[in-house]
């Protein structure tokens, strides 16, 4: 499915600009209706995949992180500009950032095949 | 934005203000003064997160290793009022079962 | 010169995502070390340009603002995913737009040649 | 996030509270809302920006729209408690020399 619109951000993979993709991303999700609750969950969730792809020196250049947005949820993807080693949660299901974004959105997927390391859904007026 | 300031709280326990964001930016200084913090002391840590609007696993981590060096000492973390947000992560990862969780509000 | 960090927002030329380039603004804009004074002049900035662009219908995709860090200062391009017509001032010295801009920011160039239709620069502790 | 509020004032003033953001994304609302308010009223105008956070040029210009509208009521627009950061885009684009600027604080 196509998405409606999207956002793309590009930022150094450095510390300091991870809560500038949380800035935008709370920006991004509060213009799609998200409530306060699931807003947190987003920027949490983006928060660990890019301080993972950053603290496993995944990548020494930038992060596009690409915001799809769809009627009914987000999806977004982490892409890198270098190629590089795609286990950035090699601590598997054990792991602690994983096992956040798990419980935190809705879907996730590593690896897909669009280009993306990974690939995360959240969706609107989620059935708790 | 993240800031660490020692309480004196009077009582056997040893008062942490936390406040601001733990990310990967700020977690090198919240794991070097957190410890700093912690020394040797005999006490329970208490960390106050009243005023912590954001934490995530590298935090969490963090907390974890202190709680290991208080159990050494035969002491305990505590943390103390923490926001919906960051008791959420506290709740999703299970470590709200692995420290004291206190709200005194 | 080279930047120290540059960061990219690539965003649909819709009224609607103009507040989450004003966001992400701010988050670079306090990275940097602007006080709150400096911040707001760069968000009334880049929305002046941003919302030029999308009332001239200038661009029917997407914009691109790429804000360059400097030791001193701040850049910010923006640039167009499709050709177009390049008098998003038409008015000139007399428009508001543009006098906004121009008091607030220390440069600004139109279709400078770095592929960009509008540059403006921001100096940190800017004499005044 | 932008809102426009009728209040009130009793004297002889049409008094209407902005709140929020006025950009391109509200700038339609924020014409057509202050413009069914102003009708056909004899009053001055006053818009009440002390809760306003964010305006630019767009914002203005329906501003100095109103004021015409007004002007042609025998009528004035007057600007009431803007915030440090509204009044700066007043003074550099001269419209604090056109507009009634008032400070009740
Ligand atoms: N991300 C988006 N993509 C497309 N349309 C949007 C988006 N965000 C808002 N809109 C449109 O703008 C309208 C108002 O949305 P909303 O942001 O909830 O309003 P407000 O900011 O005034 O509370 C909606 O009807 C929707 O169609
Ligand atoms: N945009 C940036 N580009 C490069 N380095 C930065 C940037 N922002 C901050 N830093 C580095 O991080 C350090 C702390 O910066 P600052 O953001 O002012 O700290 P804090 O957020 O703790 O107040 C600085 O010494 C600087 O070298």
């Amino acid at each position: 499915m196509k998405p409606l619109d999207s956002v793309s951000v590009l930022v150094p993979a450095k510390a300091e600009y991870v809560s500038v993709v949380r800035l935008t991303a709370s920006g991004i999700a509060s213009r799609l209706g998200f409530d306060i609750d699931d807003i947190e969950d987003i920027k949490v969730s983006i928060s660990e995949v890019i301080s993972r792809m950053i603290d496993k020196r995944v990548s020494s250049g930038r992060i596009a992180i690409d915001f799809h947005l769809f009627s009914d949820s987000i999806r977004i993807d982490f892409r890198l500009s270098d190629s590089s080693p795609k286990d950035i949660f090699a601590g598997g299901a054990d792991d602690l950032a994983f096992e956040i974004i798990r419980s935190l959105m809705d879907e996730v997927n590593l690896n897909t095949d669009n280009q993306a390391l990974l690939s995360m859904v959240k969706k609107l007026e989620r059935a708790v | 934005m993240f800031e660490l300031v020692l309480g004196n709280s009077g009582g056997n326990e040893k008062l942490v203000f936390l406040r601001g964001e733990i990310d990967i930016y700020s977690a090198p200084d919240f794991r070097e003064n957190l410890f700093q913090a912690i020394g040797d002391c005999k006490e329970d840590i208490v960390l106050d997160c009243s005023e912590l609007s954001y934490i995530d696993s590298m935090g969490l981590g963090i907390m974890v290793a202190a709680l290991k060096r208080a159990k050494q000492n035969d002491s305990n973390v505590r943390i103390r009022n923490p926001k919906p947000n960051v008791k959420k992560l506290f709740k999703i990862t299970g470590l709200d079962k692995v420290f004291i969780m206190e709200d005194s509000k």
